[in-house]
């Protein structure tokens, strides 16, 4: 038989100046079940919780219900209340008699009515609670980073920092990401190379942390503080721990007219190579598709140079198996490919390119040696039309439909450094807005138009075309001036939108992470929980998210690691004891439950059973992970059979609540 | 339709905990007035609410049952609210093929910020149930309070 | 004997129910009869039996026996009978006309069942010879005879009129009560559409199926017969067959909270349930095989054993057309015969 | 087709491949006929049967049947096949164990058409050119073939099979049907209209449990509405409600899972046209959620344990139809 105690609080006239306290008091001592009924002034404040500790001694009491204010504002004080006087936390309700009545309602009756059937719904609801406790799941202290951009490094380095095991899976034969190809970075004009390859050393030197690169993450299985992660190491042809990365192999390769991804494909590299010179590791990487050996079995000149003897032309892809305690994501970003837009020419003129291949063109270690030619005749360019939003803010399926955020900044920072090294160049920027809120940035953009004379221009390029003359007839509207403008340009550079990279939607099915439309991340809370993914134990840094510039990124990833250190320095994690939990008798093994649930915490497996006409059976039941699990419901719903229910609020307890109300 | 002005509805609103319920509150915090015929239930996502207990509250004696859930987007455990569209939108649907008046269940997305929608929501919710009176297309008479 | 013509008969309806509810069987749709409360204009159906027998009659599938209420500490028990109003069912075929025996058998030995005995006594049971039986029909198998009803009146149909024969006292009430609108007649020719009948009986697919292999004595080998797994393997387990069975008799008690008190209720069970006769310590029968012998062993052994070898069936064939995978007494009793 | 079947049955058992055959066997009559397991030549050459009246869905069967000793060869019609691989896709049927033979469909004869035409004493039905001619105690009697027609087959989906290992007969398309009309139709009524409607047809349930039994889409270890704990359990409806519960319930369990083939319907004993409320959710779900068949693969996620978010909102039912 329970025996609760109900505990009306006055909340000072909160609750007493509209709810006859006593009557609700009186009232509820005639339910059921109920032992003692009291009211108080405070039942928050030190003796009101004297109160309830020693009913639940004096009276045994198996449940207790406070009718005060939400329970958003003091469930915890009670619980904790109770649980000190040796009654189970979670053996507590509350009716929220002051949110949700004193406060709404002026008429003392109907508001003493309404607050007498909220506090029998929560006896109602009492008598079926059961004592909860809340379980612990170990922490294996090392952390994942997938992805070694920018976003990566700091991540990694700030985890080691604190002492963390951390691995670095990278699925380029190099760490450095994208920040390695920028030529400056904007609004400092610093040098991308001179503040990113110290990192990149400090990475790879640092004791704690292990570069995977040129590898991916194959599969994912277990959760938070637990997770099992296989890493393939793709075959790079070369026995990292050999190679001292000489280049001589580099040099002597036959196969020189592969072209050169880390330079956009404007020139050419071997076939066995390193993307450029500050790459960690330095280690060759032999390119399979290109390579004579490996293609027709003729060649071995690589070898044959190899002093370190590296050279390993039967080397296979490799899976490594680890544990993790966290894992954050950082895979980053890459400019689309603006092919599918006719109007820019870009797929067949060689002087229309994007913003990322004139960061190479202007880089000092890019195709040109620095010196900024026109692709298709080694020229120098006298006119450059600038074309902003190049599939950003669209509304047709060639685009994104978001803002790419950096574009607008470095296409300030490359008008500003093409007039600063060729003053005789003309610099055109069509734009639909400018945006620029940052530090030091509106500055920047207008440095830019008033010392650097910018032609910065509000309209849209409607078509770009290549004449016989070399020179490019650019068409434009100018919305202010409203008129038609024809620009002869010897180059025009595509701000194209940047997209998640095509990596990250099968890693966030193998994550059980959340995506959004355009395979951006999903934060666990917009505003709240911005590098947290929905997921526990996986966290979310850089670009993978949303579009962001340099220090954005650093200091996502910074907090990123940050949240990662905090998951990694406990030893376990209290798990929330109000979750899902299957009756195994009554599960049809369907799967439903497993498709709503947001965080892959249910697995099935095959069981068996003593069935009710005494034959065993081998049945596939769910089982609810209680560490992955965070208790919204969306499971026993889907469940046909009900064998899917939920702690603290199950089927039973909702409906007795739905009764007493309704009665 | 004649509004019966002494008859008293039993309105039902299951809230989510992370926004509607926090936003009922608010609408408390900010002394907002709405009818107290509305009782509200608690639970963690909109996704808890099982059509049985829809069911259930009209059959015990409700007159309205009212649904309130994070907006989509919004949801705390991030889609949960996304399944209980679909499956609140084809439980609606399937009561109004059967007869039922539409106006005794509502879906609404309101916000932890939102505590004038949710006062504005439940006043129109009851004013709505009122005018269509007391539950007789799916009421159990031996629940009928006499 | 008593008759009345055919032209007619609505008006005998609208007089025997301007005095006691009337039931009589309607088309609710061809070939879907159903006993309805007449009102007037009604027409009689001419199918041959309704879908649920008129079992209902006397044990409705769903009855409340007791309402209790909490106050405080105490419980209050009410007793929610009330007398029955007096009633008659119109057209009730022989076969559901001999299930009212085995009801009886079964509801009214002690202890004697008020609640179906209040019933019993109000209701008075007009039956209606049969003229056209189908080919599910089986009753001769139990010694019926079609075309001579029990009940407390029969009604007879020679194709013009509706003669009347008054077999207990309450038939014989009946028939004074209506005797004003009924006339003498000649019935001559009723006996000639009986021989008919009685002809087409023979001819019936099911006609020479026989009791000899079954009866109380046969309990063992029966319920040992490997047969059964055989029999029961379609078996979805569903209570059709028990639902539209005019004999089988039975419920379940179950109790339901209002939210003010509590009311106890029976309703049908089937034994064809899972859950059928579960107890605290769990369930005799556990296997469909099991639940399934039950329900024939029941009828065609347990019954004539506690009865003086009254089969708990009438052959009335309702299981035979209503069974989703056709699986029914008759072949049970074929499958399990001694030839 | 049926000795084609036979044959092939028979082989199968000889050569090893199966150990069984789950068909049908006959009756007393012409169209009492019961789903079966055989297990030898013998047993198949006696009593199979597969014919015109041959109108069960035997895949449920099979959850069971899978499970045991050895492979069982299914015979499936195309309409079974759905609930097959709805099964299959559900884990509840074990694919290896079971080998699949496409067989013709529909349509198939209802024997309750022929006796709704008051036609009784029936004792052999014989299809002649489109033409039945059905003997009778009472004489012989003759109707047209489509007007014997099977509910579950009026509207036939699919004449396609979407699973099977080999095919008696062939294969053929997914159908345009107008399956939907009834209930626009019902859709088109007032809501009062509705009620009355749903209130006549619900009224008349017995709650005998064939529909829910015979669905292979409820396959649930334990049905909420037998299970003491769920607190909805009943066993008859005490009340109208408790009529409307048990089926919107139960429609609402098999939404985006029933495959619509009709079962629920045909082997109503009160002819109530359950259909219409799973067609409804059907309906619902291919226009606000975009065409879905339940079965047609094993792969898809089924509607309900999916969404998009830009869905449309519940308040679409206001927007429809008539109030």
């Amino acid at each position: 038989m329970q025996r609760i105690g109900v505990f009306v609080c006055h909340c000072g006239t909160n609750i007493a100046a509209t709810v006859d306290v006593k009557a609700v008091a009186e009232a509820l001592g005639h339910e059921a079940g109920v032992v003692i009924s009291q009211d108080y002034q405070y039942m928050c404040s030190e003796s009101g919780q004297d109160l309830v500790k020693n009913a639940i001694k004096e009276h045994n009491l198996t449940g207790v219900v406070v009718c005060s204010c939400s329970p958003r504002m003091h469930e915890n004080t009670f619980r904790k209340a109770a649980a000190s006087a040796g009654l189970n936390p979670y053996l507590v309700e509350i009716a929220n008699i002051r949110e949700q009545c004193s406060w709404i309602h002026k008429d003392i009756a109907s508001a003493t009515d309404k607050a007498i059937v909220l506090g029998k719904a929560a006896v109602a609801k009492v008598h079926l609670n059961a004592p909860l406790t809340a379980g612990e799941s170990p922490v294996v202290k090392r952390a994942l980073v997938i992805g070694g951009g920018i976003a990566g490094i700091q991540t990694a380095l700030d985890i080691a920092e604190a002492g963390f095991e951390v691995d670095i899976v990278e699925k380029e034969p190099t760490i450095g990401g994208k920040m390695a190809q920028i030529d400056k970075t904007f609004p400092t004009l610093d040098c991308a190379a001179c503040i990113l390859t110290p990192k990149m050393v400090e990475a790879a030197q640092n004791e704690k942390i292990t570069i995977h690169s040129f590898s991916e993450v194959a599969d994912v299985k277990g959760f938070v503080g637990n997770f099992t992660v296989t890493i393939k190491k793709k075959a790079r042809f070369v026995d990292e721990t050999k190679c001292t990365g000489c280049g001589l192999c580099t040099e002597k390769c036959p196969m020189k007219k592969v072209p050169n991804e880390f330079n956009m494909g404007l020139d050419n590299r071997t076939a066995v190579y390193i993307p450029f010179a500050q790459a960690v590791p330095k280690v060759a990487t032999i390119d399979p598709n290109y390579c004579l050996m490996l293609k027709n079995g003729k060649c071995g000149v690589c070898s044959k140079v190899c002093t370190a003897g590296a050279i390993d032309y039967k080397q296979t892809d490799k899976m490594i198996e680890q544990k993790y305690g966290a894992i954050v994501v950082a895979t980053g970003f890459n400019p689309i490919k603006p092919d599918k837009y006719d109007e820019f020419a870009y797929s067949y003129c060689p002087d229309v390119v994007t913003s990322l291949e004139l960061e190479r063109l202007m880089n000092a270690a890019g195709p040109n040696g620095g010196t900024l030619l026109r692709p298709s005749d080694k020229t120098h360019p006298h006119t450059i039309v600038f074309v902003q939003c190049v599939g950003s803010r669209c509304d047709d399926e060639k685009g994104k439909p978001y803002c790419s955020k950096i574009c607008c900044m470095y296409t300030a920072k490359h008008a500003m450094l093409i007039r600063e090294k060729y003053p005789d160049t003309e610099v055109y920027v069509f734009y639909i807005d400018v945006r620029t809120p940052g530090k030091n940035f509106d500055e920047f953009y207008r440095r830019a138009v008033e010392q650097y004379n910018v032609h910065y221009i509000k309209g849209m390029v409607g078509k770009v075309t290549p004449k016989a003359d070399g020179k490019i007839d650019v068409q434009a509207s100018d919305l202010l001036a409203n008129e038609q403008l024809h620009i002869n340009a010897d180059m025009v550079v595509l701000a194209t939108a940047i997209e998640p990279d095509k990596t990250a939607r099968p890693l966030a099915t193998m994550l059980t992470t959340q995506m959004d439309t355009n395979d951006f991340f999903t934060e666990a809370h917009p505003k709240l929980r911005p590098v947290e993914s929905a997921t526990a134990g996986i966290f979310l840094s850089g670009a993978c998210q949303g579009p962001k510039d340099i220090p954005e990124t650093v200091a996502q990833a910074s907090a990123a690691a940050a949240k990662a250190i905090g998951l990694l320095c406990k030893n376990s994690i209290t798990c929330n004891p109000c979750v899902a939990h299957s009756d195994e008798l009554m599960c049809n093994g369907c799967s439903a439950c497993e498709k709503v649930c947001p965080y892959g915490a249910i697995t099935y497996q095959d069981k068996e059973f003593r069935m009710p006409d005494r034959s065993t059976a081998i049945r596939r039941v769910a089982s609810v992970n209680p560490a992955v699990c965070q208790g919204c419901g969306a499971c026993t719903v889907a469940c046909p059979s009900g064998a899917m229910d939920l702690n603290g609020f199950s089927n039973s307890q909702i409906m007795a609540e739905v009764d007493a109300i309704c009665k | 339709m004649q509004v019966n002005e002494n008859f008293e509805p039993v309105i039902v609103a299951f809230c989510c905990n992370w926004c509607s319920y926090a936003g009922a509150d608010l609408s408390g915090t900010n002394r907002l007035n709405y009818p107290s015929n509305v009782k509200i239930i608690r639970v963690p996502c909109s996704c808890r609410v099982n059509p049985m207990f829809i069911l259930r509250a009209f059959q015990k004696g409700a007159d309205g049952v009212i649904l309130c859930g994070c907006h989509p987007g919004d949801c705390h455990y991030t889609s949960g609210n996304y399944f209980t569209r679909r499956r609140i939108t084809l439980l609606y649907s399937m009561l109004d093929f059967l007869g039922i008046e539409r106006n005794r269940t509502r879906l609404e997305w309101v916000s932890a910020a939102e505590g004038a929608k949710f006062a504005a929501v439940m006043n129109q919710f009851v004013e709505d149930v009122k005018k269509l009176g007391p539950n007789r297309r799916l009421e159990d008479l031996r629940c009928r309070k006499q | 004997m008593l008759k009345i013509s055919a032209a007619k008969l609505n008006d005998l309806f609208d007089a025997i129910s301007a005095k006691q509810t009337l039931y009589i069987p309607v088309d609710r749709e061809p070939n879907a009869a159903e006993f309805k409360k007449y009102e007037s204009g009604m027409k009689l159906s001419a199918s041959l039996n309704t879908i649920r027998s008129a079992k209902d009659f006397f044990f409705p599938q769903t009855e409340n026996l007791a309402d209790f209420k909490m106050n405080g500490k105490n419980i209050e028990v009410k007793d929610i009978r009330e007398e029955s109003e007096d009633f008659v069912i119109f057209g009730v075929r022989a076969c559901d006309a001999r299930s009212f025996g085995i009801l009886d058998k079964v509801f009214l030995s002690e202890p004697v069942d008020s609640f179906y005995k209040n019933r019993r006594d109000h209701g008075t049971v007009v039956t209606m010879a049969c003229t056209r039986p189908s080919e599910t029909c089986f009753c001769t198998t139990f010694g019926i005879d079609p075309t001579v009803p029990e009940g407390d009146c029969a009604v007879f149909f020679d194709g013009e009129n509706y003669f009347f024969l008054d077999r207990t006292e309450k038939g014989t009430k009946f028939v004074e009560s209506i005797s004003d609108m009924l006339e003498e007649g000649d019935a001559s020719k009723l006996a000639e559409v009986q021989e008919n009948a009685r002809n087409i009986m023979k001819k019936l697919p099911l006609a020479n199926l026989s009791t000899d292999s079954f009866g109380g004595d046969k309990l063992n080998e029966l319920f040992d017969s490997d047969k059964w797994a055989d029999l029961s393997e379609a078996c979805i387990g569903c209570g059709t067959c028990t639902f539209v069975c005019p004999t089988c008799q039975c419920y379940d008690i179950r109790d339901f909270n209002t939210g003010r008190e509590i009311k106890r209720f029976r309703c049908w069970d089937s034994c064809m349930y899972s859950d059928f006769t579960k107890m605290a310590h769990g369930n005799p029968r556990t296997s469909q095989l099991e639940r399934f012998r039950q329900r024939f062993m029941h009828k065609l052994v347990y019954f004539p054993a506690n009865n003086d070898g009254e089969f708990g069936c009438v052959g009335c064939g309702r299981c035979l057309s209503k069974c989703p995978i056709s699986m029914n007494i008759v072949k049970v009793m074929k499958a399990l015969e001694v030839k | 087709m049926q000795e084609a079947m036979i044959k092939r049955a028979k082989e199968l058992l000889a050569d090893g491949t199966v150990n069984r055959v789950m068909g049908w066997k006959r009756g007393e009559f012409s169209y009492d006929i019961t789903p079966a397991v055989f297990e030898t030549a013998e047993e198949l050459d006696a009593e199979f049967v597969c014919d015109d009246l041959t109108q069960a869905n035997v895949s449920k069967y099979l959850i069971k049947e899978s499970r045991k000793e050895g492979k069982i060869l299914a015979l499936l019609k195309p309409c079974d096949t759905y609930s097959f691989n709805q099964l299959v896709k559900e884990h509840r049927i074990i694919r290896e164990n079971v080998y699949v033979i496409g067989i013709p469909g529909g349509p198939k004869i209802d024997i309750e058409k022929i006796k709704a035409k008051e036609i009784s004493g029936i004792l052999s039905v014989k299809n002649e050119d489109y033409t039945l001619k059905i003997e009778t105690i009472y004489g012989t009697e003759t109707m047209p073939y489509y007007e014997a027609i099977s509910g579950k087959c009026e509207n036939c989906k699919s004449k396609k099979h979407v699973v099977f290992d080999e095919l008696i007969g062939e294969d053929g398309d997914v159908l345009e049907s107008n399956r939907f009309e009834m209930v626009e139709k019902l859709e088109n009524m007032t809501a009062q209209e509705r009620y009355d409607f749903w209130r006549d047809q619900l009224s008349k349930c017995i709650r005998c449990n064939a529909c829910r039994n015979v669905c292979p889409a409820c396959t649930c270890e334990n049905c909420v509405f037998d299970n003491p704990k769920s607190g909805i359990d009943n066993k008859a409806a005490a009340d109208s409600f408790e009529e409307n519960m048990f089926h919107i319930i139960r429609a609402f369990h098999v939404a985006g899972r029933c495959t619509d083939c009709g079962e629920c319907s045909r082997v109503c004993p009160q002819n109530i046209p359950l259909h219409l409320l799973n067609r409804k959710f059907i309906k619902d779900i291919n226009s606000l959620y975009g065409e879905y068949q339940a079965g047609a693969d094993t792969t898809s996620r089924a509607p309900l344990n999916d969404y998009s978010t830009d869905d449309c909102e519940p308040s679409i039912v206001h927007e429809r139809g008539v109030e």
